[in-house]
């Protein structure tokens, strides 16, 4: 997994900014953004899942969004398949749109309440394919089998059914015209424990049968663990880590990482008596006005003077690793043993801001 | 709350939504009544004239001002015309106003609130536009409408079909600002839910995207503006009567019907109560089928 | 005839002064409701009669005329006759001689100059004067001295009561309007509103087309009257609601032009609060026929133009059978009550004038039926509706939004479907249909109809501007606007000829013979006007407030000095 | 907030003079002429002279412009003096109405008060009724009370005012005789008894126009509450202990009110707009009845003046609507 | 967590249903527990389990209609809760029982200063002027943490983040020093570097405070580091309660042994493929005659389609509501009691 030479990238993503305007005054001048994505490259190799996590409001769902353009970005470049997302017309586009689909956060909103269960899975067909009225409904049937849901529902509607019930009418009708490329925005967010193993395993299982390719968004560290290839980690608009998965969990590099993973609960009471945690202080700053130098500065627990100043550049640290963190700088790299235990007072539990 | 349980698998015979959309409608016990009546009503105006023949225009001058008889079962007005075949003839006008009337600013209403909710380069001018129809007054309007078109409309649909194009689309035109309003409102807040985003994932475009995913999703409120819209339609017509404009006197309506009666309240009490009664029978009746109407296009609220 | 008028006169202020012993202003107040709003005090700049009349509280004429129509004097000693030298022989100078000692409201004497700028007002070019008729053909007015006026005319005038006669051209005291002539007319607002007059009442308070305040004037010439001390004059609403205000509730007493139902105001009068007072006049309610083609199908320009003759109406014999098949009688009793009386005469009054012409009275759907027989429509294909030559016997028969004239429409309607003509009723907005604007093909002066219905009537006594209307020049054509007088294009040389003699007669028996063959020409002889019913005012007034006399020639609240609170 | 109303109010310039623009078409080209009331006695010639008098020779456009000066420029100018006794505007020509030849200002500054006694009060009275009946049908959705209430509000937006208006004159004017059936508007309150005068004349058309305008709102709060009852922060409330008046009248009425209170500012420029059917039917002569009766004269300055300024106000209001739902609702910031 | 000490709550047999249009929903079906003084009790369970209902119905906190609070006993310092006028039950609200919503997004009225909605139940409950519990409200917003606290007070809830706005609803809750504590799914909504920070803060405040808390949640994990005793909800009703340790370690019922399966972590072994269990919770129609879990149960067999087991004791404190018995690995026998 660490090699991904002989793999084809399908993504690429580069220089992604997604900035809302902020405007003020009397005739709406324009005096500053709200950087939601600021910069954000990566590549996604074909059959890949990458994962992207990051606490609310961090720009990972806006940068999902943004890839398949449902917003239009500020400036960057996507590239999908060999096709320039960014710079296509809308004609061009919407023959794009069969590629690359989207699976949504929460189930219940993104379902048309007023659709039966086979108009929405329809949809598609109806906007790209020409096929019969009996070929369409064919279609349907095998894609419900797929998903597991019972043909039966076709005609219910959405509120009739459980979340991940819904959350499997959202992929098929994500599958319907056979993409290449499924953005999950949060696919299992709004899911009970027991059913976000069902709705993970159905994902997974579609990825090998399909051989379709993810970017799964989510704040759940370890369900992003179970399926993720490799993670890259979001911090106010910036994506500050981006590893192989394995690497990433066992030995995190950048402190919001830490901090992140070891903020996870274990199931476990024995482990969780005696477990660690980074508690950072605070909330995220507003992405309208992020701090000077390094996003994380404000809360990181080893921030340093040249934090405050300069930006960190995401960069290979090792094969395959990239960080964004002046602890990782080839001159003050000295200083800090990469992947250091956090163990020092600094971590200690605060409050406040 | 839902009614799926994993044990339980219905196979539902395959019947169209509207069988669903009726069981649905038939729980809902005022919508049930406001439907009977209003079925009575169109009943009595559409089949009416066919039994009780008489002419609502024929002037009787030996039977002037009766009272309730055989002959006349509501009796008679100052020119001896029958006030049954009046009130059923005026029904027809009056229920054709406030459909029309209705139809014409539910549509005008829903499209450009939709623009405006839906389009944002649009909203600014659309809104703007509002406020000069909610400024314009109505009376000058409808005399200019009625100078420019009411010869060509008379040639095309006749004298009657021509005012009553006029006077409706007047109606229409002016009283279509609420809806847009309410409309534009709705839409801004459907527009943000995550199916529209979804819908724009599939590529659909934006016409597609109005019919399919944002209008039936503004349904309810339309369609208490619609309820709502015929009450007033009816309404309006008769404060035209009022003041001075509307039908010809040969074309009875409910509500000139009832403003005719006004001066001779005292005298003949029955000639105003029968057409107000008419009216708000026909505004109660069809505001309870919007609501059972209301819920039963719901399918959130028909599972329930 | 001087004589009988001056004794008239003497003998109408007696017998209508029981209340003259009382003392001014020991009445309080007295309200009258005129339902549509007066909206000036200056009959000169008015839109309509109720303004007139209000402003008849304040604004006196020289002369008037009383409830039978007889000149009477107000301002002068006596009514100018020939037999007193007022009037010249050649008939083309009038003098008065103001009453001395009659002074404005505000204490200053009525004089001469007054009357000569009321002249210079109305006349200027720029001032839009409503009243200029009044002053038509008028060479010069002048001061011979303070008391003295002399009119003199280009033309013998036979009739000259009409400058400073009647509530229609009262004085204007020339101290108040001096800088209001012309353009500066519209601005002079408190000039308008609260006009120095010498009538029984004072303005002190105006509210236009709301209500109107006056107290009695302490100047007036009767020290004893009005003996009201205060008067209201209040606006708005309908005539169904002035009518319960007197009648019903008491709150008013006098209301002005009930024109409602018969039976509703006979309930409204048996609630035993007030009473009806009726007046006639020479108001005519008729129909006109169309004697141009207003086919839509003619170019615009020549549609109900002389170019194009109507195709069945310029036929006497289908005119004469819409007018047989008509019932006046239950016209009258449906729409008028006693309130209106069936005429054959498009001048129904003074009573010299009066043709005694009554064929049309009875209703003779036969006769009706065979003189179109006879002229060859027949019901050819068995529709109900007469035909000849593949034309049908159709008529659009239009007229102005008003319940009374829609009744009409619907009965007449009727009437004419018994005899075979099919009938396609149009009612237009009055404000539409008596605009008079070119540019809407709505207007009574376009006719764009076969047939329509209104009504007219002539100011003051005199039949002559009236019957003038229908020579063959004064038809409404695009080449005047649309704005003529002779609404249905009736042309007749002979008629014209007749129209140049009245102007020519001076001798008044002569005039009344000259008139009455006129009236016969427009109505039995033609049939071009079909007159329908004479309508008379109807008032009402509670049963508190003496002295009362409906008069149709004048202000109706032209003796309201002489009203009272009965006791 | 401020710049939002100040750009509001720009953006409010340019779209007030089209509508001017628009009404003034369509009154120049709606039908009629203000020579209409002239009585046909009157010769044409005679009509045509007053025509002109009237200014009605010129072009459209130069009367238009003649409006727009005398409307924005001569009219400040002469309320200024009229405030500070300043002579600025002497024999500079008002807006003055075809009809009374008076200053239309002057008109509508007198029929002022008695509009917004009548009709304002009846918005306000009815605002008053609606409130409450809209707050208990919403928290007893269902009982017997919401069910009259929605039976009563729909009778009330179903029967026409001049039906209901006439009916109260004959059965507490005619029949009663508790009030007067006619407004008098020069009644001026200065004691007891008059005060008392006023109050009964002001009773049956304020009752009129009250009922058809609570039938509307009352439907409104009952929406507005019912959807705030269902709110999460309503349990939060009841689960600190409050009572359920507290709960009811100050937590979900306060979230409730929000959009209903938009709704009640934008129906006040009807109040100035007047209640033409009512006023006619009491006489309260409002502005209302002078809309309509000029109106019906083809006065042009007056009818365009009257429905400019109604059509500022609603504007205006529209701002009002926005700004309050910024000010009632701490989420809005418009900036 | 004294042992032995008279319980602050006991809830012994409550039922709740729901009216719908379908008919009764039966979502809360003879509950029985209790809770002791200081105690922190975990309540787990998936989205319509009933855990929320309980604790709700537990203080009238139900819309009724469509909830009607059946049956049952619940004992709040001797005070049966379920019988008390809605004046007293008014009373317990606030000083007697605290309660943290789950969406704290929603949970504050929007329109009010967070410093309004603390001192409402401060001047309701605690008889203070405006200026005491000005005071106060101070106090308890420096209690959970939030900077600035005097200027605070006077934001609305709309210009706190999400995690400030949980230790707002926190502090409303603690305002009047409830006994008990109710935490309805707390941080569910929450990011996890929040959710750390609230957890910490409530570990802390129970030792300051000393408060019996029950803490609903989804997340094992968060139970495993909070909690004293957990009881896990399924179907309505109890189906397995012990000590945390215990359960974890052993737990006694199959549907609780799923449930610590299907959770992946971010340490240890990564497992090729989550466990899942297949199937929806039912929606009981009726009062469950039949174990509720029977359908998704791979050790199902006859008599959980006919009865529908008991709590039976399987370890100290620590008992499960199952057929099977798991140490003897065998189904148990008829006969055997049931302990609650």
């Amino acid at each position: 997994m660490f090699d991904t030479a002989g793999v084809k990238p399908l993504i690429e993503v580069k220089g992604l900014k997604m900035y809302f305007p902020i405007t003020a005054g009397v005739f709406r001048s324009h005096v500053g953004d709200v950087k939601a994505v600021d910069d954000v490259s990566f590549t996604i190799f074909e059959g890949e899942t990458l994962g992207l996590v990051g606490e609310s409001g961090c720009g990972k769902s806006t940068c999902g969004r943004a890839i398949l353009r449902l917003y239009e970005p500020t400036a960057g470049s996507v590239v999908i398949d060999g096709q320039d997302v960014l710079g296509a017309d809308q004609g061009l586009l919407r023959r794009m749109r069969p590629k690359m689909q989207m699976v949504f956060q929460d189930p219940q909103a993104s379902l048309n309440p007023r659709m039966t269960v086979a108009a929405i899975i329809g949809e598609p067909l109806d906007e790209h394919t020409t096929l019969s009225k009996a070929e369409k409904l064919a279609r349907i049937y095998e894609l419900m089998d797929q998903v597991g849901l019972n043909r039966d529902f076709a005609n219910r509607y959405p509120h009739e059914f459980s979340g991940g019930q819904r959350q499997r009418i959202g992929i098929a009708r994500a599958l319907a015209l056979n993409p290449k490329f499924i953005v999950c925005d949060e696919p299992i967010a709004a899911l009970d424990v027991s059913i976000q193993a069902q709705v993970v395993n159905l994902l997974e299982e579609l990825q090998d049968r399909l051989g379709l390719t993810y970017l799964f968004i989510s704040h759940d560290l370890s369900m992003v663990r179970h399926i993720a290839d490799r993670v890259a980690v979001m911090y106010l608009g910036q994506i500050i880590e981006l590893s192989p998965r394995d690497a990433i969990y066992a030995e995190p590099l950048h402190p919001y990482t830490q901090a992140l993973l070891s903020a996870v609960p274990e199931p476990d009471p024995e482990a969780e008596k005696t477990r660690r945690r980074i508690i950072l202080t605070g909330d995220v700053p507003s992405p309208a006005n992020p701090p000077k130098g390094c996003n994380f500065c404000t809360r990181c627990p080893k921030v340093m003077d040249i934090c405050r100043v300069e930006e960190p550049r995401l960069t290979e640290i090792r094969p395959g690793r990239f960080v964004s963190c002046h602890l990782y700088d080839e001159t003050a790299g000295a200083t800090a043993a990469p992947g250091a235990t956090p163990s020092n007072n600094n971590t200690a539990i605060q409050q406040g801001e | 709350m839902t009614d799926t349980s994993s044990t339980a698998v219905k196979i539902r015979p395959p019947r169209s939504q509207w069988w669903d959309v009726w069981d649905q409608f038939k729980t809902h016990k005022g919508a049930l009544i406001g439907l009977t009546i209003f079925v009575i009503i169109l009943a009595a105006i559409f089949i009416g004239p066919l039994i009780w023949d008489m002419a609502p225009t024929y002037v009787d001058l030996r039977a002037r001002n009766k009272g309730f008889s055989l002959a006349h079962p509501f009796g008679t007005d100052q020119l001896g015309r029958d006030i049954l075949a009046r009130m059923l003839a005026g029904g027809k006008v009056s229920i054709a106003v406030g459909l029309t009337a209705m139809g014409l600013s539910i549509v005008l209403g829903t499209f450009i609130g939709v623009l405006a909710g839906y389009f944002k380069r649009l909203e600014g001018p659309l809104m703007r536009l509002t406020d000069l129809f909610l400024a314009l007054p109505l009376l000058p309007l409808l005399l200019l409408m009625v100078t420019l078109f009411r010869d060509p409309l008379s040639k095309s649909f006749g004298p009657e079909g021509g005012i009553f194009l006029l006077i409706v689309t007047a109606i229409g035109a002016t009283s279509w600002m609420q809806t847009a309003r309410i409309v534009r409102g709705e839409v801004l807040a459907i527009k943000e839910r995550e199916f529209v985003l979804a819908a724009r994932s599939i590529g659909t475009p934006a016409h597609r995207m109005v019919m399919r995913h944002v209008l039936p999703n503004v349904l309810s409120p339309i369609m208490v503006s619609a309820t709502l819209g015929i009450a007033s339609a009816i309404i309006t017509e008769s404060a035209l009567s009022f003041l001075g404009l509307g039908f010809p006197p040969d074309f009875p309506t409910w509500g000139r019907l009832l403003f005719d009666a006004v001066d001779q309240m005292q005298l003949y009490p029955a000639r105003v109560i029968l057409p107000g009664l008419a009216i708000s029978l026909t505004v109660l009746s069809v505001n309870y089928i919007g609501d059972g109407l209301r819920d039963a296009l719901d399918p959130r609220i028909r599972g329930r | 005839m001087k004589l009988r008028t001056a004794l008239m006169g003497a003998a109408a202020s007696l017998a209508l002064a029981p209340a003259a012993f009382a003392e001014r202003g020991s009445d309080g107040q007295v309200n009258v409701l005129y339902w549509q709003a007066p909206s000036t005090m200056n009959p000169y700049l008015s839109s309509g009669t109720k303004d007139v009349e209000a402003s008849s509280l304040v604004l006196e004429p020289f002369a008037g005329f009383d409830e039978t129509g007889v000149v009477i004097p107000r301002l002068v000693t006596e009514v100018p006759s020939l037999e007193n030298g007022g009037i010249s022989e050649d008939l083309k100078t009038i003098t008065w001689h103001i009453t001395p000692g009659t002074k404005w409201s505000d204490g200053t004497d009525l004089t001469a100059d007054d009357a000569v700028f009321t002249y210079e007002y109305c006349t200027h070019p720029e001032g839009g004067c409503a009243q200029e008729a009044r002053y038509e053909g008028i060479e010069k007015v002048e001061a011979v001295d303070p008391l003295t006026v002399k009119i003199t005319y280009k033309e013998p005038r036979p009739n000259p009561f009409t400058a400073f006669t009647g509530a229609t051209s009262p004085i204007l005291q020339k101290a108040q309007f001096a800088n209001c002539l012309g353009a500066a007319a519209s601005s002079c607002t408190d000039q308008n509103f609260m006009p120095i007059g010498t009538g029984p009442f004072v303005v002190t308070e105006f509210k236009t087309n709301d209500v109107i305040q006056m107290i009695a004037n302490p100047n007036y010439r009767d020290p004893a009257k009005p003996a009201f001390s205060t008067l209201m004059l209040k606006g708005g609403g309908d005539a169904a609601a002035a009518g319960r205000a007197v009648l019903e509730t008491g709150e008013f007493d006098y209301a002005w032009n009930l024109q409602l139902a018969p039976d509703v105001l006979a309930g409204m009068e048996a609630k035993g609060k007030g009473k009806l007072v009726v007046g006639f006049g020479t108001l005519v309610e008729r129909i006109e026929m169309n004697m141009t083609d207003p086919s839509p199908a003619l170019p615009e320009g020549e549609r109900s133009t002389a170019a194009h003759a109507h195709p069945f109406l310029s036929d006497i014999r289908v005119r004469t059978a819409l007018s047989k098949a008509i019932d006046r009688e239950i016209l009258v009793e449906i729409g008028y009550g006693q309130a209106g009386r069936p005429t054959c005469n498009l001048v129904p009054a003074p009573a010299m004038f009066a043709s005694d012409n009554t064929d049309c009275l009875t209703q003779d759907v036969e006769g009706a039926k065979a003189l179109l027989d006879e002229a060859g429509w027949t019901d050819s294909d068995g529709d109900g509706i007469r035909d000849k030559d593949g034309m049908k016997l159709s008529v659009v028969y239009q007229t102005s939004t008003n319940a009374v004239r829609q009744d009409f429409q619907s009965i007449i309607k009727q009437w004419w479907n018994d005899i075979g003509v099919e009938v396609e009723l149009k009612n237009i907005d009055g404000s539409v249909y008596f605009g008079g604007d070119a540019g809407s093909p709505d207007t009574f002066q376009k006719f764009y109809a076969d047939v329509e219905m209104y009504a007219n009537n002539f100011d003051g006594t005199d039949p002559e501007p009236y019957l003038a209307q229908y020579t063959c020049e004064k038809a409404p054509k695009p080449e005047n606007q649309w704005q003529g007088e002779n609404i249905n294009r009736f042309c007749d040389p002979a008629y014209d000829a007749m129209v140049v003699e009245l102007g020519k007669t001076g001798d008044i028996e002569a005039r009344a013979t000259l008139a009455k063959k006129m009236n016969d020409m427009l109505t039995k002889d033609s049939m071009v006007v079909v007159p329908l019913v004479d309508r008379g005012r109807v008032s009402a007034h509670s049963n508190t407030l003496g002295g009362v006399v409906l008069n149709t020639w004048d202000s109706e609240l032209w003796n309201a000095s002489d009203w009272y609170r009965m006791k | 907030m401020f710049t939002f109303t100040l750009r509001r109010l720009m953006i409010a310039i340019p779209t007030l003079l089209i509508i001017s623009l628009v009404i003034f078409l369509l009154l120049e080209a709606a039908p009629g002429d203000p020579l209409g009331d002239v009585p046909l006695t009157v010769p044409p010639e005679v009509k045509a002279k007053m025509r002109e008098a009237l200014g009605l020779n010129s072009p459209w456009w130069v009367r238009y412009i003649l409006w727009l000066k005398q409307f924005f420029w001569v009219e400040p100018v002469h309320l200024w003096d009229a405030l500070f006794g300043t002579h600025f505007g002497d024999g500079m020509q008002r807006v003055i109405s075809f009809q009374s030849r008076q200053p239309v200002m002057q008109i509508i500054a007198e029929r002022m008060p008695q509009t917004l006694m009548v009709v304002g009060l009846a918005y306000v009275v009815g605002v008053l009724i609606a409130l409450p009946i809209g707050i208990i049908s919403a928290y007893r959705q269902y009982s017997w009370f919401d069910n009259i209430g929605t039976f009563v509000s729909m009778i009330g937006f179903s029967v026409p005012t001049f039906f209901t208006g006439v009916v109260l004159i004959i059965v507490f004017a005619v029949k009663l005789q508790w009030f007067p059936s006619v407004y008098d508007t020069t009644l001026k309150v200065t004691d007891a008894a008059s005060f008392w005068a006023q109050v009964r004349q002001m009773v049956m058309p304020v009752t009129v126009l009250a009922l058809y305008n609570a039938a509307q709102i009352s439907r409104f709060m009952r929406a507005s509450m019912l959807d705030n009852l269902g709110q999460d922060y309503v349990r939060t409330a009841r689960a600190k202990g409050l009572t359920e008046k507290v709960v009811v009248l100050i937590h979900v009425l306060r979230n409730s009110l929000i959009p209903v209170v938009t709704v009640i500012a934008l129906g006040v420029p009807t109040i100035f707009g007047g209640a033409i059917i009512t006023e006619q039917v009491f006489k309260v002569n409002g502005l209302g009845q002078q809309l309509i009766l000029s109106i019906h004269a083809n006065d042009m300055p007056m009818v365009m003046t009257l429905t400019f300024i109604f059509a500022i106000l609603i504007v205006l209001f529209n701002l009002v609507a926005d700004l309050l739902y910024g000010i009632l609702d701490p989420r809005i910031r418009y900036d | 967590m004294p042992d032995g000490a008279q319980p602050v709550l006991e809830v012994e047999g409550l039922k709740t249903i729901f009216r719908t249009r379908g008919g009764e929903v039966h979502a809360v079906n003879s509950v029985s527990f209790d809770l002791k003084p200081g105690e922190l009790l975990g309540v787990v369970g998936e989205s319509g389990s009933g855990k929320s209902v309980t604790m709700m119905s537990l203080i009238g906190l139900l819309p009724s209609p469509p909830a009607e609070v059946r049956e049952g006993k619940v004992l709040f310092n001797g005070l049966d809760l379920l019988k008390c006028t809605p004046e007293e039950l008014r009373a317990v609200r606030g000083p007697g029982v605290g309660f943290i919503f789950q969406d704290p997004m929603t949970s504050l009225n929007p329109v009010f200063t967070v410093g309004y909605q603390l001192r409402e139940p401060l001047m309701k409950h605690m008889g203070m002027d405006k200026k005491a519990a000005q005071v106060r409200a101070k106090e308890l917003l420096e209690l959970v943490g939030i900077p600035d606290a005097e200027r605070r007070l006077k934001d609305y809830p709309h210009q706190f983040s999400g995690g400030m706005r949980q230790r707002v609803m926190i502090a409303i809750a603690l305002a009047c020093d409830p006994k008990v504590l109710i935490a309805d799914e707390p941080t569910t909504a929450l990011d996890v570097t929040i959710q750390a920070q609230i957890l910490e803060l409530v570990k802390e405040l129970r030792v300051k405070l000393g408060m019996a808390i029950v803490w609903i949640t989804h997340d094992l994990g968060v139970i495993a580091g909070i909690a004293d005793r957990i009881m896990v909800m399924y179907g309505g009703q109890i189906v397995e309660q012990g000590p945390v340790a215990e359960v974890f370690d052993k737990p006694r019922h199959p549907y609780t042994r799923a449930l610590l399966k299907t959770v992946p972590s971010v340490r240890g072994e990564r497992a090729p493929k989550l466990s899942v269990i297949e199937g929806q919770p039912p929606i009981l129609r009726a009062a469950p005659s039949a174990c509720p879990f029977r359908a998704r149960c791979a050790q199902a067999f006859a008599r959980c389609e006919a009865e529908n087991p008991a709590r039976f004791p399987v370890g100290p404190g620590h008992d499960a509501a199952c057929f099977w018995d798991y140490d003897a690995g065998a189904p148990r026998t008829t006969a055997e009691a049931a302990h609650v």
